[in-house]
């Protein structure tokens, strides 16, 4: 255990623990599903860093180290909940349904979204730290209002969680005791900003002083994450208001492709946390327990390994938008400047899409 | 034809409450809207009527105010948020730029940014600082939002309500030191398209263009210059972003005389963009360079001397002078 | 008691009460000097409400009310600490050294300050609710890296307690254990806001969330406002890092001159806190156990009257300013526009003072 | 004289460094400003050098690293604050506008706002959504402050530390896209005043005002049209606020002709400044309109069709012809 507070049920060597106030209800298919998330999400995210490696997408954002954390968040999400989620978010995205090639439309730079974020369910990725956390609130006061039976699910990082965006959503949150779980992802690092600069204490203490539960999670262990975020969405739902869920974790690769974080971190601390990889320690389960079989394990890795392969193809085949898509959806309704706008670009011999 | 009488803050109340009668999702949220219906009574009697969940009194948080409008309008509801004053709509800055101007772009249409930002803005009450801003130009500069400007009650009546309809987020700027004084409302028919701008006095020789508070302003100075037998044609702009081009190029190029008028400082501003495009549109036209009359670059000064920062008629009238006195 | 978490050491009856952490330390002397503050910044705060009723001033923030959560914080202060003030800081302004009449030039409009913030080490009044926060914490860090043991003491309300400036200089204060006071003057209202829009639960309890010692104090004894605020600044200068202090108390009056409480509450409320009045608590103090007589009570309220009749001939004899001068002090360097405006508003024959 | 070649990142540091060994008062402050050195690197080594008490990593949050550097300066000090991208500012940007802008003149110029806000802006670079704006037009309407730019390495390493030694707030904007392009510094003594704009190439048919990243865009311009018997002057405004109207008059008594390039969208724009500006005071040099080459009035694309949003050089040409195509 990492420390007292933390809520596990498995530790990293993969045995279940006890827990005073929670314990696992998944049964072993469920939790080999969960594995099978994890292991595909973390297959796509390498897919990714090596797309972009070889020049294919102008940036990408690891989640390597994250897997139980979001996929533990995501599976734990009804299907009308609705998600708000940062730029590093691709395990909920997976949960929520969003297809792999949409998640990096933003980081191949041909869209600034990607995806419906009303079929989904899960917002367009917001990239400005912590303006999402207000938006998931205003979203939970619309169910409020609907009178509907909804949570809202809604996510940043250790970092984001110093800025006044985030804090005013603790604030409106408890005010309008709004259906919604704040879901702290804990990775230690702000790019190369230590976790201590934000905070000399745990996160989930906040939420105590803005009048609301905070829990922390080992993020790194799925079963937790499931049940802990679980209770949170039902207790909003049923009218027992926000809940902030740290889960403590950590980003084994770099922020970004563009990152170095060589220059900031020393390896012994990322050699530590990989003894605590998320996934590693449920496969032990899985045989353990559940007496899985190499052979299913090779199944998955096959079915992610296609899966990664298909996502090369996909982005492969994804063209430079036309430019005069630029136009398009920046207002809804007719305004003299798009109009002009587009004029000048069409008398410039500019449209058409990839060169 | 019905009409009323009423002033430009009893006729934002009423059509308010003309939208939210009609459209059950259209909400209300600001500081102090409820209870005391704003600090200028703008919302007053609202919460009685729709209850707390549609007029919702919010914590002191701009930013907060903005935000949650967003998410309730991606849950489909329609936001109009009170600004208290002009010189605390900068804590909300960061929403309305980054995530209000921009999210039905990055949505790819899906989303509908279904709010109003209103701001009672300029100076002429003797407030104290921070109560007499005029920050327009932020948000015409702002690709993604629409800014519009409200000058008589009949106006404001119809404008907020057009406003609230719209489905691209509109910055709803009224000027407070218009808030009290009367005008007729018809009830039954908008008197123009929202992004229209109107002549709201015609003449021959000189355009002058004004919005908000300065459209009074305008009208006093052509009175006075009629005495002198010069004629000054009037537009109220109405809508900042987009400009009503057409409707100002057109008087100039009767007129070939260009003055603008505003609180807010030149630099950059609702003005100059006035005078750089009407300089491209008109240029054959024009027989003196568009001039403006605005505060001064300076932050608003103590209030006791706010109308020698604020356009005055005196000031109109000698720029009137300035593009008269250009021969070519 | 208000309730059991209160530092308080007066009764509202004027008693004496023990605190297991706190114990005052003032001679009957100085009780009876802060009593005379109290009374001063009361008569002169009626005295510009009345002003404002006359036309002479265009609006008036009152005080009354708050005079011991003012005058406990203001005379815990050492010359050389710093104060960061709203609109409403009245009382500490008095006790930093503040001339009345420069406290009346923002509300007379004839300055958009009044004061020298340098010279008093107390800040021009922030009207943007919470900004003050954040330029009170870099100060503080200042001050840090001066290597001088001084104290920063930075005021706000519980309607600014929601914005994100203040809740930002939470994080930073944490983070850089900055010798820092938070003075949280909750009296229950934001203009119409009750405190419940703001928090659920005490407000004092954030700073915790923040992992620094949060306090609620009686506001309306100035005794125990004294103790907590001196014990907190103390700290802060000897590298104990940030304190929150709320200071539970009530504003009597209105909002400003230009509101209008009946609208939003009910008499009875106002009832209720008339009898923990900061004012006539000390006085039933001094009179029981100092035996201070009746006539120093004279002599105060004749000092009193004599300081707001001064306050009276200086604010009308406040002319207004040269137009000229808004040109001054927008920039420290020359700048093209503010010759040019100059020139213009000459050219126009603006110029000279009252009229 | 001492002259060196670097790039714009390593000059910007350099210029850092010269600032922070001659005033022990400076500071830096910014998000991953130490050990990493910037995510542009523009730090680098200044944290080892200076110690983590005068360049602090800040915590996430940017109203407070200018909030918090406002409070400094009032203390003493001098913050140079780095906003990690031009996108990230707007969450400052209240205190920005009501407290650096204003603070001078609220105190009756007691306190000396010296700070100085780092800006890497424009895009060009390939980045995703919010790394990419120009938000200076937003900067240089607001009165009390300034803003400026920089478009080579000499200017740079002078810029920086005459921004850093000036009393008022200073906005400076740096061109991310040109971060590693080298040019000679010299190291010696500065090459023009902070305020002054410089021609960067001399011309008489068509005068060009680029600033930061466009300044090369028309200096290619440039190279194109001589080879079309074209002569443009091109001028780097170097300042944006103030303007340096006197050195772009000059140059439009001379040529009758102006273009402006900026990456912004044109509305209410230091573009529209420049053009409005100088048609007041050249009015009768024009011989055709002041045009502006501007992004678009959309939010900025996704950047691989972002080179269709930036002014090109083929965009630039256009704009020469139709001020060539004007007669009068
Ligand atoms: C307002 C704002 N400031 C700065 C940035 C640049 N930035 C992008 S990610 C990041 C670090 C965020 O750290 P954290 O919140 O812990 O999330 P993580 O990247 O670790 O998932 C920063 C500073 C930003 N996106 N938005
Ligand atoms: C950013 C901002 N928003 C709104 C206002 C308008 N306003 C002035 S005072 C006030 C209420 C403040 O309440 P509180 O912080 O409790 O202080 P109090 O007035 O009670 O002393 C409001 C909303 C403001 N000054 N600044
Ligand atoms: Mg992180
Ligand atoms: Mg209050």
């Amino acid at each position: 255990m990492i420390d007292e507070e933390l809520v596990q049920l498995l530790t990293p060597e993969g045995e279940r623990v006890s827990h005073p106030e929670y314990a696992s209800t998944l049964s072993g298919e469920e939790i080999l599903s969960f594995y099978r998330d994890m292991v595909i999400i973390r297959r796509l995210c390498n897919e990714s860093t090596s797309l972009q490696r070889q020049g294919q997408l102008a940036l990408w954002a690891p989640v390597q180290g994250q897997e139980a954390a979001q996929i533990g968040a995501g599976r734990a999400l009804a299907p009308m909940d609705f998600t708000f989620p940062t730029y590093r978010e691709h395990g909920i995205a997976w949960c929520r349904g969003v297809p792999p090639e949409d998640m990096l439309r933003l980081f191949r730079a041909v869209s600034n979204g990607g995806w419906d974020p009303q079929k989904y369910r899960h917002s367009v990725p917001t990239i400005v730290l912590g303006n999402q956390a207000l938006h998931a609130v205003g979203y939970a006061m619309g169910v409020q209002r609907d009178g509907a039976e909804e949570a809202v699910l809604t996510f940043f990082g250790d970092g984001a969680s110093s800025q006044g965006d985030v804090l005013e959503s603790f604030v409106w949150a408890a005010s309008f005791n709004a259906p919604i779980v704040f879901f702290c992802q804990n990775n230690q690092w702000g790019i190369s900003t230590p976790m201590s600069t934000q905070s000399k204490i745990p996160l989930y203490h906040r939420a105590h002083g803005f009048g609301f539960p905070g829990v922390r999670v080992d993020g790194n262990d799925v079963l937790a994450v499931y049940e802990v975020t679980k209770r949170a969405l039902e207790s909003a739902r049923e009218g027992g208001g926000p809940t902030l869920i740290e889960a403590y974790t950590y980003r084994l690769g770099a922020h970004t492709t563009s990152d170095d974080p060589t220059r900031y971190r020393i390896d012994a601390e990322v050699e530590v946390w990989k003894h605590r990889d998320p996934i590693e320690r449920v496969k032990s389960l899985l045989v353990r327990e559940f007496k899985i079989k190499t052979s299913v394990f090779d199944d998955l890795a096959a079915e992610a390994e296609a899966l990664a392969l298909k996502l090369r193809d996909d982005v492969l085949a994804m063209d430079r938008p036309d430019p005069r898509s630029m136009f398009e959806h920046a207002y809804a309704a007719p305004h003299p400047l798009i109009d002009e706008g587009l004029r000048d670009m069409v008398e410039l011999g500019v449209g058409g899409g990839a060169h | 034809m019905a009409t009323q009488t009423m002033t430009m803050a009893k006729a934002l109340n009423e059509g308010l409450r003309a939208a939210m009668e009609k459209n059950k999702k259209v909400l209300i949220m600001g500081e102090d809207v409820g209870k005391l219906g704003g600090v200028f009574r703008i919302t007053d009697g609202l919460q009685k009527d729709f209850g707390e969940d549609r007029v919702i009194d919010a914590p002191l948080a701009e930013s907060a105010i903005v935000g949650t409008a967003v998410g309730l309008a991606i849950r489909g509801y329609r936001t109009v948020c009170e600004i208290q004053f002009d010189g605390f709509v900068y804590p909300a800055f960061d929403q309305i730029v980054s995530q209000v101007a921009k999210l039905r772009k990055r949505s790819d249409g899906v989303y509908t940014m279904g709010l109003v930002i209103r701001i009672p803005f300029q100076g002429g009450i003797g407030a104290i600082e921070h109560h007499s801003e005029s920050p327009e130009a932020y948000f015409a500069h702002t690709a993604g939002l629409r800014v519009v400007s409200c000058s008589t009650p009949n106006d404001a009546y119809w404008m907020i309500q057009q406003s609230i309809e719209h489905d691209d987020p509109i910055i709803f700027c009224e000027p407070k030191s218009r808030y009290w004084e009367k005008g007729e409302v018809n009830l039954d028919q908008p008197p123009n398209g929202l992004f229209d701008a109107v002549v709201r006095r015609e003449g021959t020789d000189v355009t002058v263009v004004g919005y908000g508070s300065t459209v009074k302003t305008a009208l006093r100075a052509a009175d006075t210059a009629a005495q002198e037998g010069l004629s000054l044609e009037v537009i109220d702009a109405r809508s900042l972003a987009p400009l009503d081009l057409e409707t100002m190029a057109a008087s100039l190029t009767k007129t070939g005389r260009l003055v603008v008028v505003q609180e807010a400082p030149h630099t950059a501003s609702v003005g100059s963009e006035i005078v750089a495009a009407l300089s491209e549109r008109c240029f054959y036209s024009l027989r003196a360079p568009g001039v403006r009359v605005s505060g001064y670059h300076v932050p608003y000064p103590p209030t006791r001397i706010e109308e020698d920062y604020r356009p005055s008629v005196d000031r109109v009238l000698d720029a009137v002078d300035r593009v008269m006195g250009f021969d070519s």
